[in-house]
Order: structure tokens, then C-alpha cells, then sequence
């Protein structure tokens, strides 16, 4: 199981890298970014994953003993909280310079913002 | 002691009370931000301070449990000093932008605080996800302050940014869930224990947080991003970019390299070395002010990373050069940044309006000499420390890339500032001052000092520096204000008494150097008191020189010798840019002497290698491959003395000195690369010198030289630029007599030091005083001055008899002593070469005299004076040395034989009172002088009584040949009256040196402008970039 | 021709993560770091039923205090990023219905939110999910009532109140002695109650009011952007 | 078993959406698509063991940040207007 989310995970990355590098529309390469990054959560969490681990919520008696060698790994998945929030941040910024840039040019176009180089 | 972690309790608390400032509140908002990141300084200052004394570093745990179990973050030393100096470069920035956060408003002043506190938590932390946690906090903090002024461009620097650095981070986080899948922890020292690196997976999971942290510190060439940011952005935020997030990451590179063992170093070393070498030759192109202390920043940081590479060789001393070049780098870059939002020019030629406010040229020179490691700052002492070990090391193909990219950086800085010192200026808008954004600059400057101060103190052959000089040059500049007058007493008085103090120390070899230096430097100040006003700026320079002549004196070890080269070298790069056309030859000083010092900086090292010391005896025992220590040691010291290959710089610089500076430059200061040259034969082993080879080459440069500079001398209508030529032509005699090796040829070398000292100071005086009154310096613009200026004309023609080398006077000797050590030595085809190039000196000095005072007076020349009183006495001064060298040579050659003697016992003169012995002849000094002078006094007068009743000619009276002239100056019997010559010896006078060091330049300037085109500028190319350094590493690490 | 350059990257890049990829064999077992967490001594000494909430809140609990950070970071960036447009509104209708359903869903959404984060160490979800879910009552707001004023201070006071408290707590944590962001500042009350886990519910429920008052803050930027001529 | 099965198809969908997201002409489909893999995705937590992780997925990955692209679109459609007539935001004409 986890070797097919891993999988997807990976691919998914792929994809949005993919995007990133060939797409030209600006929203369209935050789409990427977006991607890129859920790609990179699926694979952290498939890390977590115990073959016949139970979630860390330890709300039945039975799970109190023993419990190490019946949950997944809680700490991926802590970080996977934190990766998606930032997440959310970024791409949230992102889109409100690819607004200001809109107004800026009246173009989406990556290639239209190029007064900086060399 | 309060424990750091509540610096996140006031970064943050600050930053979430600020939500309750009224937004009417601007003022409150930013005190309040202000006054948090004091008390954040405050913290960390006070754990600097107590682990100073002795404390020891605290872990920090956070939630009551232990590593690697919770978080934990370290206050150690490096920690503590690193955050005070994110923490006060942080107050500093913020009182700088300060009225561009207030009208930003709260949120702005939120963000700029939450920054700081993030790179505090970067620096201190040691778990690598809340490492990579903070370090999106900074990066998105940057991308939010790009856009504090907004503009288009910072919002597209901004968009690129965010862009690249989402990608780095992507990355970073796949290596750090990867490493926490093979290693099981997160906490970095439990990661360095796990050495995941030995694994497969492990190693690339390593790979991606290692490469990422590379790419956060904007390595070359995946940096268009941070390119971008650095033009985008305001200065004020360059500055904190430059300065705070840069040394941050620069220590997060530097705690992961721990974790990720000692085989990264080579790796980021060479990544380091690729970074600093490529981004200081790109930046050649560059125009922009900004982006170009961005590529400078990139550039600085590789540099760091060479370091941080080297951290096993460099051993205990790493902190030490690491610190050194970081604090240059993070005081300097800030300052430069802060700098350009004052100035508001983006072109760097624009900056010329710089100097309307000349404190401001001032501070952007501290700024500049601090980069490329000039004393007195600390990296010059850490460069230093790093090449000695380097070398020491073997590791010389690094030094040379080091030392290769110093040098670009070099060029463009110093081609900068020289567009600040000399552009035009007139039509750019002038700056306001803004007293937020001065104070500080300010600091900066003032810490940059400080700090070199203390970093030389920390070396024993730092400590063994001589500081008061430079102390006294900082008083005169202190008193800059003051008239002339006053300044060139204390200047007079001051060099004096320390003369006074210090010739009981020397050795007869360095008090005939010292006397040169001290006692010709007084004369030379007294012309000074010619000029009215207070010549801002000159005697600080001056004194500078000078400062830097007297260490070479007395340097005890090497640390000392090359602090003073380069102190001299400043000091006379600023006197020669004085004069008013003298900017590209400024320039091309600067850079030959940049490239001189790092050759002898390399030249050191090797003699350091083997021997552990840098006392000054060490390059009497070069042990590590001494051909190319010696080798490297005088070419660095022939660029000094301008010999044929190295001598572009000098026909300009001292033919565009002012009247007092050219003697100075000409007479005294190329001595020193004499006392240089000097200093390496004897290392060589005197008589018994071991590498013959190097002298031999250094004959015939010797030669050569003196041909074509004699040469080129004759085709000159200048008649400073003559005198330069004629410089140049002279020393190539020194150097060639030098390199005999036998006692004849050192007499005659010391004795053509000394003759050469007067009477280019006599003539270079003189002829810059008539410059002064007739305001020109084309010869054949001048004529028949004699009538009024007889003590001039004098002078002159004493000085060229003394020059030309004919008896009577005292340059006889000289070309006495070397046609005996020639003759002696065997060297007939140089000193063919050396004959051809006397008679060729005979064609140029002929013109001083009859162009300048003979012949018809021009009409515009009728009312001149005699050359002022304060150059008469100096010139007089010198003539009665030369007169009593020419009269009783005896009392000079006698001292400098029993000087030569010390490393040339054989062959040495004979003496029976005033008559010199050789097994090739004899010569009395004095009865020929006695003799010559007496009859020369009975022709002239005789001639003078014939001549009374001669008929005078007027210039126009043209009746005797019909024709009108054209062009006035065709009268003038001087006017190109060489063509002949020229015909047939025109090959000899192609500048092909100047070409080939032209196409150099163009070379690397076109390679510059074709590779820089990676950053089109394109967000999405800067991606690509960033995964292919990824793909490089990754093959070039560890392999497909 | 780029499509394929770029192809040839993504193929050599994939020969990069590859190794990460073929030496990835599943885990089958806790790491020792986990082992740690999920011990009944250390269960009991945190006393949270949701081990992800433990170790968000108190054992990564800097972490999460970076992670609110970075989203009010956002929100402050984006406020003045995006003031420079004008707050004017567009006059839509909403029918009657949907203002009434969203009258209705508004507090039951709220209340949904404030009982995820509450309950964050006994049962999934916590200050994150409850914030979002707090922000998403928002947003059926602006959609149902576009021309009520929003009080965005209040929202800004939110984000500054629950942040302080935050901020608060933890130093108070290392002030007591027992370090910053410890959760034994508060009795550890009984396993698999409400009141247990000492100060992580508190943490957590401040963690959620604050995001939720910073995902608010965010859309509403962009919302009044939108709204703009 | 069943698992697996359901998890490839939740891979191959995601893929599918991923494709869509990066291609199709509407960017409002593709916005749509995106918050589809965030959905899928959260799904997929679920079937790990990760609850957590599948709520904010599902709230903050797909729900606002959706939202937040909407909001967006919506703003550079009117941008759009007042400036010039095309409309540039679904696809950028080849140059």
C-alpha cells in the first residue's frame, strides 16, 4: 500500500515540476507549485505508515498496552501539518503577487516579467 | 543569565501586540519594533558576553523533554555572536527603514520584526524541520519586505523568489523526511551520529538538504533569483538580505556540514570556489549599483564557503579567517546597500554625485577596501591567515582561484569608486540626508575599524603591528578641516620626530631606504606649502602612504611587511587620483597593484610553508618550491617598480599627479618595490645565491625596460610623462644592476637609489612648479623661461646632468660602478643594450632644458614669476645632495659598499681617500668633479661676455623666411622634432603590452557579457537552473 | 524544443530521487524517537489521547509556533500587499433562503470548528483543522451577507489576543523551570477526558481561534480585493 | 487487498487530475482539478492511518486554498476587462 502512495506521491512531484518548468501562465505554475507540494506530503505521510498500524489516536483500552507496535508514525504525520499550512501560505502569497503582477502588465504571461536580468 | 528562548517570546509576543498599535499609531508601531529587537540584542549581547567570560554554551530544551525527543536550540559561542550581530545589523536596518515601515504601516513593521526573530531561531536551532520551519519563515518575511517599496520590479524580484525558494524548500523537505526515515530523528546532533550518508538512499536524502541550504545561500549559477532580489529590493532590505540572512544561513550551512561529515568539505569548498569565481567575473558587466553588490554578495559568501570547506585544514583558526571575511563582508555590504538608497543612482557612473558630500566618499571607501581585504580591516587579516595556511597546505590551485576572484572583484569595486571619485557630476540630481538613514552608515564604518583593530590584535604577528602611524593619520584626518598650513606643520613635524625615534632601530639597509622615504617625504610636504585653501583630503592620503612605507621598514615578520605594502598601496592610489585626468590610469594602478600584493601574498605563503613563522627571515630559507616563491616575489614587487609588462600604469599616474605628488609617487614610492627586490635576493642567498635562473630573467628585464622606457621618453611631448618614461627607463637600471648578484652591481643599483631619489625629485618638483605657473604641460607650449625663472632653470639642468650620467655629477657614478659590475660579470649584450639606452637618454633631456627655458618666450608667459619659494627650498635642498655626491662620492659609496658587503664580500671597490680602485680602473670622484665644475664656470662665463652684444629675435618675427605658420606651435623648435626617429623606430613604440593587456580585459569582460545571458530574467528558467544544480551535484557527488 | 530540454531534466531528476525511491522498503516499526512518544510513561506524563496532538503541541510544539507564525506572517504580508485597493462592494442579492440557511449554518459551522480544536487531543483533528473549519463559516459569510461590514479588526484582535496567549503560555512554561511550550503547566487531568493533557487543549484551542482569525484575515484580503470597482 | 486496488485507482485519478489540472483550458477547471487532488489525496491519508493529516488536507490543502485561487481568478477576470478585450487568463496565446 504504502509502496503505491509513495509512488503517486512521487509522481505527482513530477507533474507539478512539470508544470513549473513549461507552463507559461502564471496561475498555472502555482497549480505546479500546489502539486509539487501535495506530492511531497503524500510521500512524507506513505513514510509514516506501519504495515497494520492503527491511526495514534489511542481512544481504545486495548491500544494503551503495547502501544508502540500497534500505531503508525505519529511524527511524519506532525510534520505533514505544519508542510501543509506553510503550504497554504505560500501558495496564498504567490497568488497575491500573481495579482499584483496582473495589474502591473495586464498579462499572466511569466515571460512578460523579465525588466529584471543579466 | 535570561535564557534565548525568549527571544521568541519578544520577537513574537512583540509582533502579535503590535496588532493592538491603533493604525494611526505609526510612530508606536515602529519604536515598538525597534525597541524589541534592542531587548533581542540585549539577550543574545549579554550570553555573548558571559560566554566570553567563560560561561558555558546552554542547550535549550523546549515542552520538558530532552533531545532528540523535543526540540532543542543551542546558545554556544558562535551562536551567541552570530545573533548579536543579526540582532544589531537588525536595530541598525530597522532605524535605516524606519520611515519606510512606518508608512507601510503596522503590518510591514510586523513582518521586518518576525524576520529577525526568524533568523535568530535559524542560527540557534538544532532540529532540522524547525530549521526548515524558521527558514520559511525568513523566506517568506523576504518575499514580503521585497515589496516594502513597491515598485513593478520588486514585485517580480518577489514573484522569483518565492517561486525558487518554494522549490529549494520542496526539496529540503524531501531530504529531511527522508533522513528522518533512515536515521529515525530530526534533532541535527542525533543526525550527525547516524551518518546516514554511508547509506544509499541516505546519502542522496543528505545531498538534498545539503544542495538546498546551497541554493538558499544563492550559489552561482542558480542565483538569477537572488539577483533579482538584490537589484528589486530596497537597499535597506538588500542591506539586511546581504547582511543577516546571509550570515545566518551561512552558519546553518556551516552546522549541517557537521552533520553531514567531513567529505562535504571538498564539495562545498569547490562549489564555494566555482560561486566566487563565476559571479565576481560575471559582475564585471555589471552596471547596476545594487546588483552588482548582489553578485559581490554571492561572490563573498563562495568565498565563505571555500572556508567553511576548509575547516580541517584551516583546523582552530577556522572562526578566526570565517569571521574575519564574514564581518568584513556583513559591515561593508551593509553599508554599501544602505549607501545606495541614499545616493538613489542606479548606475554606477552616476555615482560620481557621491562626492558632493565628500564624508559620504569617504565611507563608501571604507566600504570598498573592506571587501577586497585592505588593511586595516579584518579581512585582510583573515585572507591572510586563510592563504598562509592554504599554501602551507599545498593546496595551491584554491589559492589561485581565491585569489583570481578577489581580483575581479576588485576591478569592478574599484572601477565603481572610480567613477565616485572622478565622474562627472554636474548635471546628477545631489542626495538628501536623511539622518535616520546616516547614523547607520555610520556605525558600520566605525565598527569596520573596531573590528580590524581587535582582529589584528588576535595573531601574534598581527599584534605586532605598529599602530601609531595610522593612528596619526587618522588625527590629521580628524583636522581636515584646518588650512594647509597647519596640517603640513603637524604633517612635517609628526614625520620628523617619528623618523627621530625610530632610525636607531634600523639596519643600515633599511635606514638608507627609511631616509629615502622619511626624509624625501618632508621635502616633498614642504612644496605643499604652496597651496592655499585646505586641500581636503590630501594630507590624510599622504600620511597614508607614507604610514604604509615606514611598516615596510619595520616590519618584523611578513603579516607586517604586507600590511604596510598595502596601506602604501592605498595611500598612493588615492595621491594619484588626485590629479584631474589621472582616473583609468588610478584605476589601472590600483588593479596592477591589487595583482602585485596577491602574487606577493602568494610568494609569502610559500615561505611561510615548511617554516611555521612569518618572521621576516623566513624568505631567506624558502624551502617549498622556492623557484615560484621567489619568482612570485618579485614579480610582485616589479609591479611597483614598473617594469616592462607591469609598467602601463605608471606614464599616466604620475604624469597626471599633481606638482608635489609626482616626486612623491616617482621618487619615493617606487623605491619601495626596490627595497622589495632587494629583500628577495638577499633571500636567494647573496653571493651564494641558488637560483640563478631569476636573476638572469630579472637582467634582461632590467634591460629591456631601461630601453624602451628611455625610449618612449623621447616621443613625448608632455613633459611630466617624459619624466615618468624616464622613471621608468631608470629603474629598469636599478633592477638590472640588482640583478648582477656581484657587490659592483649592488653599489651601482644602491647608488642609482639614491642619485635617482634626488633628481627625480628635483626635476619632477621643478617641472611641476613651472607647471603650475604656466598651467600647461605640453613643452612646446613653453619656451625662453629662463629669463623668468633662472633658479628653475638651474635646477633643471643640474638635475638632467645628475640623470644623464656624464661627470661631473653624481649619476657618473653610478654608470660607473655598472659598466665595471658588467664588465666584470660578463653580461656584454646587456650592457650594450644599457649604452644605447644612455645615449637615448641624452635626446630627451636635451628637451627639458631647451624646450621649456630656451628659446623664444611665449606672449601668454610674459608676466610668470619664478616657481614658488616652498618648492625652491626643497629642490635646493636635494641639489646641495647631489652636489656633495658628486663633489666627495666617497661619503656615499663608501657606507652603501660596506652595506653590500654584507652579502657581496668579493669584488668589492678599493678606496685611497677620494679615489675609487676597480681591477677595471680608477676614478677620483672629487678632483674630476672639481675640475669639470671649474671649467664648466670659465666657458660660461666667457660665452656670457661674448654674447653681450647679440641681437634678440622675437617668436613671430618671421621676416627672414616668408611664410606664415599655420599652426603656432610648428614654430616651436621641439615640435615632434624626433619624426625622424620615430620613422625608423616606431615598431619599438607599439604599446604591445598595453594591447595584450587590453585583449585580457575584453576577454574577460565579453566572456562576462555572453554567460551572464543564464539570467534572462525568466522565473521559470531560474527553476530549471535550481534543478539542474540539483542534477550536477547530485552526479558530480555521488555518482550515476 | 523546451518541453523537451525540460523532459531531460525531469528524467535526469528522476535519476536523482530514484536511489530515495528503490531503497524506500515500507517501515516496519516505530522509530526510537516514537517509540519514546508512544511509551506508556511518556503517555501518561503528556496525557494526551491523540499522540499527532502531542507531539504537534508539545513535542514539536516550536514547530507549530512557527507555523501560526508564518501564517500571520502571511496575512500581514498580504494586508499591505493588497491595501492599496479601495474597499468599495458590489450590490449582489442573495435570496432569502440562502441568507437564512447561512444564518442558521453560520453558528453550527463555528461551533463545529470550536469543537474540533477543543477536542484536538482525544479525537482527530485540532487547532488547524478547527481553525479552517472556522474560516470556512467565514467565507459562507461573505458569500450570504457580501455587503455586511466585516469587522476585520475584531479578527485582527483575535489573531493578536490567541497569539499572545500562545506566545504566553509557552515562556510561562519556561519561566516555571519547566521549558518553553511544556504542557505540565496545567494538571494533566485524567487520560481520555476533556480536561487532560494539561495545557494542550488551551494551546490547541488558541492555535485554532488564531488561524482561524488568520485564514479569515487572508480571505477577507482577498475577498475586498475581488469586491474592488 | 481491496485497499490496494482502491488506492491505485486513487493514485491513477489523482494523475488523471493532476493531467487536467496542468492542461486544460479553463483554469477554472484546473483550479478545480487541483482542489480534486487535495480531496483524493486526503482520502488517501485516510486509508495511511492519518486522520489528522486527512482533515486539514481536506479543509485547508483543497477547501481554501481553492477558495482562495477563486478569489483570485475572479479579480484578474475583471482586471481583465477594464484593460483590453482578451482574455488571457485560460491560455496564453503562443508567440
Amino acid at each position: 500500500m504504502e509502496y503505491i502512495t509513495i509512488t503517486t506521491g512521487f509522481l505527482i512531484i513530477l507533474a507539478g515540476l512539470w508544470a513549473i518548468m513549461t507552463r507559461k501562465n502564471l496561475i498555472r505554475i502555482i497549480i505546479g507549485f500546489s502539486l509539487f507540494d501535495t506530492g511531497i506530503h503524500i510521500v512524507m505521510v506513505s513514510m509514516a505508515f506501519v504495515k497494520g498500524g492503527v491511526a495514534p489516536i489511542l481512544d481504545k483500552k486495548e491500544l494503551l498496552t503495547d502501544t508502540a507496535h500497534k500505531i503508525v508514525d505519529p511524527v511524519p504525520q506532525a510534520l505533514v501539518l505544519t508542510a501543509i499550512v506553510i503550504g497554504l501560505g505560500v501558495t496564498a502569497l504567490m497568488l497575491a503577487y500573481a495579482m499584483r503582477l496582473h495589474q502591473e502588465k495586464k498579462s499572466l504571461d511569466i515571460e512578460s516579467f523579465k525588466d529584471l536580468k543579466w | 543569565m535570561i535564557s534565548p528562548i525568549h527571544i521568541l517570546t519578544i520577537g513574537l509576543g512583540g509582533a502579535f501586540a503590535l496588532g493592538f498599535v491603533p493604525k494611526k499609531a505609526k510612530d508606536a508601531a515602529a519604536v515598538l519594533m525597534l525597541a524589541a529587537i534592542a531587548l533581542m540584542g540585549v539577550l543574545t549581547g549579554s550570553w555573548l558576553i558571559g560566554l566570553i567570560n567563560g560561561e558555558s554554551a546552554q542547550q535549550i530544551f523546549t515542552a520538558g523533554f530532552k533531545p532528540p525527543f523535543s526540540i532543542n536550540l543551542l546558545m554556544g559561542l558562535n551562536e551567541s555572536v552570530l545573533t548579536t550581530a543579526v540582532n544589531f545589523i537588525g536595530l541598525l536596518g530597522g532605524i535605516y527603514l524606519y520611515r519606510n515601515l512606518k508608512e507601510a504601516g503596522n503590518h510591514a513593521v510586523m513582518v521586518f520584526l518576525i524576520f529577525i526573530m526568524g533568523l535568530n531561531v535559524v542560527i540557534m536551532t538544532r532540529d532540522i524541520f524547525n530549521l526548515f520551519v524558521f527558514l520559511e519563515i525568513v523566506s517568506i518575511a523576504t518575499a514580503g519586505l521585497v515589496i516594502l517599496t513597491e515598485s513593478g520590479k520588486s514585485i517580480q524580484a518577489g514573484f522569483k523568489y518565492m517561486l525558487a525558494t518554494g522549490i529549494i524548500s520542496g526539496v529540503l523537505l524531501l531530504g529531511i523526511i527522508f533522513a528522518y526515515y533512515y536515521s529515525g530523528t530530526l534533532n541535527i546532533d542525533g543526525l550527525t551520529a547516524a551518518n546516514i550518508g554511508a547509506l544509499k538512499g541516505g546519502s542522496v536524502a543528505l545531498l538534498l538538504i545539503m544542495v538546498s541550504i546551497i541554493l538558499e545561500l544563492k550559489s552561482f549559477p542558480a542565483n538569477g533569483w537572488g539577483l533579482d532580489i538584490y537589484e528589486g529590493s530596497n537597499a535597506g532590505i538588500g542591506a539586511m538580505l546581504s547582511a543577516a540572512t546571509a550570515t545566518a544561513m551561512y552558519f546553518v550551512l556551516s552546522k549541517l556540514l557537521e552533520m553531514a561529515g567531513s567529505e562535504w568539505n571538498y564539495w562545498v569548498a569547490l562549489i564555494g570556489a566555482v560561486s566566487f569565481v563565476g559571479s565576481n567575473v560575471l559582475a564585471l558587466k555589471q552596471r547596476i549599483a545594487k546588483r552588482l553588490l548582489g553578485y559581490s554578495s554571492i561572490g563573498q559568501i563562495g568565498l565563505l564557503m571555500i572556508i567553511l570547506g576548509f575547516k580541517d585544514v584551516l583546523g582552530d583558526n577556522t572562526p578566526y579567517v570565517a569571521f574575519g571575511i564574514l564581518f568584513s563582508h556583513y559591515f561593508a555590504k551593509a553599508g554599501l546597500f544602505w549607501l545606495a538608497g541614499i545616493v538613489k543612482q542606479n548606475d554606477i557612473a552616476n555615482w560620481a554625485v557621491i562626492r558632493k558630500k565628500p564624508y559620504f566618499l569617504f565611507l563608501m571607501g571604507t566600504f570598498i577596501f573592506a571587501l577586497i581585504g585592505f588593511p586595516p580591516f579584518p579581512s585582510f587579516f583573515a585572507k591572510w591567515e586563510l592563504v598562509m595556511e592554504l599554501v602551507n597546505t599545498g593546496n595551491l590551485p584554491w589559492v589561485v582561484a581565491i585569489l583570481f576572484g578577489s581580483m575581479m572583484e576588485a576591478v569592478y569595486l574599484f572601477r565603481w569608486f572610480g567613477y565616485a571619485i572622478k565622474g562627472e557630476n554636474e548635471n546628477i540630481e545631489d542626495f538628501k540626508i536623511e539622518w535616520n538613514k546616516i547614523l547607520p552608515v555610520g556605525i558600520v564604518a566605525i565598527a569596520l575599524y573596531v573590528t580590524g583593530y581587535f582582529t589584528s590584535q588576535h595573531t601574534d604577528a598581527g599584534a605586532a603591528i605598529n599602530w601609531i602611524p595610522l593612528f596619526f593619520v587618522a588625527a590629521i584626518f580628524i583636522l581636515d578641516f584646518l588650512p594647509v598650513f597647519i596640517k603640513n606643520t603637524i604633517a612635517i613635524i609628526g614625520m620628523a620626530f617619528y623618523f627621530y625615534t625610530i632610525y636607531p632601530d634600523l639596519d643600515n639597509l633599511r635606514l638608507v631606504f627609511e631616509a629615502i622615504f622619511m626624509i624625501g617625504g618632508i621635502l616633498t610636504l614642504i612644496a605643499g606649502y604652496a597651496y592655499k585653501g585646505t586641500r581636503p583630503g590630501f594630507y590624510p592620503v599622504a600620511l597614508l602612504m607614507y604610514a604604509g612605507l615606514t611598516t615596510i621598514i619595520e616590519a618584523q615578520n611578513t603579516l607586517q611587511f604586507f600590511f604596510g605594502w598595502e596601506l602604501m598601496t592605498a595611500g598612493s592610489y588615492f595621491l594619484i587620483i588626485r590629479g584631474k585626468r589621472s582616473m583609468p590610469h588610478g584605476l589601472s594602478y590600483m588593479l596592477f597593484s591589487v595583482g602585485g600584493a596577491y602574487a606577493l601574498l602568494m610568494g609569502l605563503g610559500m615561505a611561510f610553508a615548511g617554516q611555521g613563522s612569518y618572521d621576516m627571515s623566513i624568505i631567506n630559507s624558502i624551502s617549498y618550491i622556492p623557484y615560484w616563491a621567489y619568482g612570485l616575489l618579485i614579480v610582485g614587487f616589479l609591479t611597483k617598480t614598473a617594469a616592462l609588462g607591469l609598467h602601463i600604469w605608471l606614464p599616466g599616474a604620475h604624469g597626471e599627479a599633481e606638482s608635489d605628488v609626482s616626486p612623491m609617487v616617482s621618487a619615493i614610492l617606487l623605491k619601495a618595490g626596490v627595497f622589495g627586490i632587494v629583500l628577495t635576493l638577499i633571500g636567494m642567498g647573496g653571493e651564494n645565491n641558488a637560483y640563478p635562473w631569476l636573476p638572469y630573467a630579472l637582467g634582461w628585464l632590467g634591460a629591456i625596460t631601461a630601453f624602451s622606457g628611455n625610449l618612449m621618453a623621447v616621443f613625448q611631448e608632455d613633459a611630466k610623462r617624459l619624466l615618468a618614461y624616464s622613471s621608468i627607463g631608470q629603474l629598469g637600471y636599478i633592477v638590472l644592476g640588482f640583478a648582477m648578484m656581484s657587490h659592483l652591481g649592488w653599489l651601482g643599483g644602491f647608488s642609482y637609489v639614491v642619485n635617482h631619489f634626488l633628481y627625480k625629485a628635483v626635476l619632477f618638483l621643478t617641472i611641476g612648479a613651472v607647471v603650475l605657473r604656466v598651467k600647461t604641460h605640453n613643452m612646446y607650449e613653453m619656451g625662453g623661461l629662463i629669463k623668468r625663472m633662472p633658479l628653475a632653470f638651474t635646477a633643471v639642468m643640474i638635475g638632467i646632468i645628475a640623470l644623464s650620467g656624464v661627470p661631473p655629477l653624481s649619476g657618473f657614478a653610478g654608470k660607473w660602478l655598472f659598466y665595471n659590475a658588467i664588465l666584470e660579470k660578463g653580461w656584454y649584450l646587456q650592457g650594450a643594450i644599457m649604452f644605447f639606452s644612455g645615449g637615448i637618454a641624452f635626446m630627451y633631456l636635451w628637451r627639458l632644458i631647451h624646450t621649456i627655458f630656451l628659446g623664444q618666450l611665449k606672449d601668454n608667459h610674459r608676466n610668470v614669476k619664478e616657481i614658488s619659494i616652498w618648492f625652491l627650498i626643497p629642490i635646493y635642498t636635494l641639489l646641495a645632495g647631489i652636489m656633495v655626491y658628486s663633489v666627495k662620492p666617497q661619503w656615499v659609496l663608501q657606507p652603501l659598499g660596506d652595506i653590500v658587503a654584507q652579502w657581496f664580500p668579493d669584488g668589492q671597490l678599493t678606496w685611497d681617500g677620494g679615489t675609487a680602485f676597480t681591477k677595471y680602473g680608477h676614478w677620483a670622484g672629487t678632483a674630476v668633479a672639481v675640475t669639470i665644475i671649474a671649467a664648466f664656470l670659465v666657458v660660461t662665463a666667457l660665452l656670457m661676455i661674448s654674447t653681450r652684444k647679440a641681437h634678440k629675435v622675437k617668436q613671430f618675427d618671421i621676416t627672414y623666411s616668408g611664410e606664415r605658420p599655420e599652426r603656432p606651435e610648428t614654430t616651436h623648435v621641439a615640435y615632434n622634432v624626433f619624426e625622424g626617429l620615430y620613422q625608423a623606430m616606431w615598431v619599438a613604440t607599439i604599446p604591445l603590452v598595453e594591447k595584450w593587456w587590453n585583449k585580457v580585459s575584453d576577454f574577460l569582460h565579453d566572456t562576462a557579457g555572453i554567460v551572464r545571458r543564464i539570467y534572462s530574467g525568466n522565473g521559470q528558467s531560474y527553476v530549471i537552473h535550481i534543478v539542474l544544480f540539483i542534477i550536477v551535484t547530485y552526479f558530480v557527488i555521488i555518482g550515476g | 524544443m523546451k518541453k523537451l530540454l525540460v523532459l531531460f531534466i525531469l528524467a535526469a531528476f528522476v535519476s536523482v530521487l530514484y536511489p530515495l525511491y528503490s531503497s524506500f522498503h515500507g517501515s516496519t516499526g516505530l522509530t526510537e524517537v516514537s517509540q519514546f512518544y508512544a511509551s506508556k510513561e511518556n503517555i501518561e506524563k503528556v496525557n494526551s489521547q491523540n499522540l499527532v496532538t502531542a507531539v504537534v503541541v508539545t513535542y514539536r510544539g516550536l514547530d507549530t509556533l512557527g507555523e501560526v507564525t508564518i501564517l500571520f506572517l502571511t496575512a500581514a504580508i498580504i494586508a499591505f500587499f493588497l491595501k492599496k485597493e479601495s474597499d468599495k462592494r458590489t450590490l449582489r442579492k442573495n435570496s432569502e433562503i440562502f441568507k437564512t440557511a447561512a444564518k442558521l449554518l453560520i453558528p453550527i459551522i463555528t461551533m463545529l470548528g470550536i469543537y474540533i480544536f477543543i477536542n484536538g487531543h482525544l479525537t482527530p483533528g485540532g487547532g488547524f483543522q478547527g481553525g479552517a473549519v472556522i474560516a470556512s463559516a467565514v467565507i459562507l459569510m461573505f458569500l450570504a451577507f457580501p455587503n455586511m461590514e466585516f469587522s476585520h479588526k475584531f479578527f485582527e484582535s483575535l489573531e493578536s489576543v490567541s497569539g499572545l496567549v500562545y506566545v504566553g503560555l509557552a515562556a510561562f512554561g519556561a519561566i516555571l523551570g519547566l521549558g518553553f511550550l511544556d504542557n505540565a503547566i496545567l494538571p494533566l487531568g485524567k487520560f481520555g477526558e476533556l480536561f487532560s493533557a494539561g495545557a494542550i487543549p488551551v494551546i490547541y484551542s488558541f492555535v485554532g481561534l488564531k488561524v482561524g482569525a488568520e485564514l479569515s484575515n487572508i480571505l477577507h484580503k482577498f475577498k475586498s480585493v475581488q469586491a474592488d470597482n | 487487498m481491496e485497499f490496494k486496488i482502491i488506492t491505485t485507482l486513487l493514485g491513477i485519478l489523482m494523475l488523471a487530475m493532476s493531467f487536467i489540472a496542468i492542461y486544460h483550458k479553463k483554469m477554472i477547471v484546473a483550479v478545480i482539478a487541483t482542489g480534486a487532488v487535495g480531496l483524493f489525496a486526503s482520502i488517501m491519508y485516510l486509508f495511511l492511518a492519518a486522520p489528522d493529516v486527512a482533515m486539514t488536507e481536506a479543509a485547508i490543502g483543497s477547501g481554501l486554498s481553492t477558495i482562495i485561487f477563486f478569489y483570485v481568478l475572479n479579480r484578474i477576470r475583471q482586471n481583465d476587462k477594464e484593460g483590453r478585450e482578451s482574455d488571457e487568463i485560460d491560455e496564453i496565446p503562443n508567440k
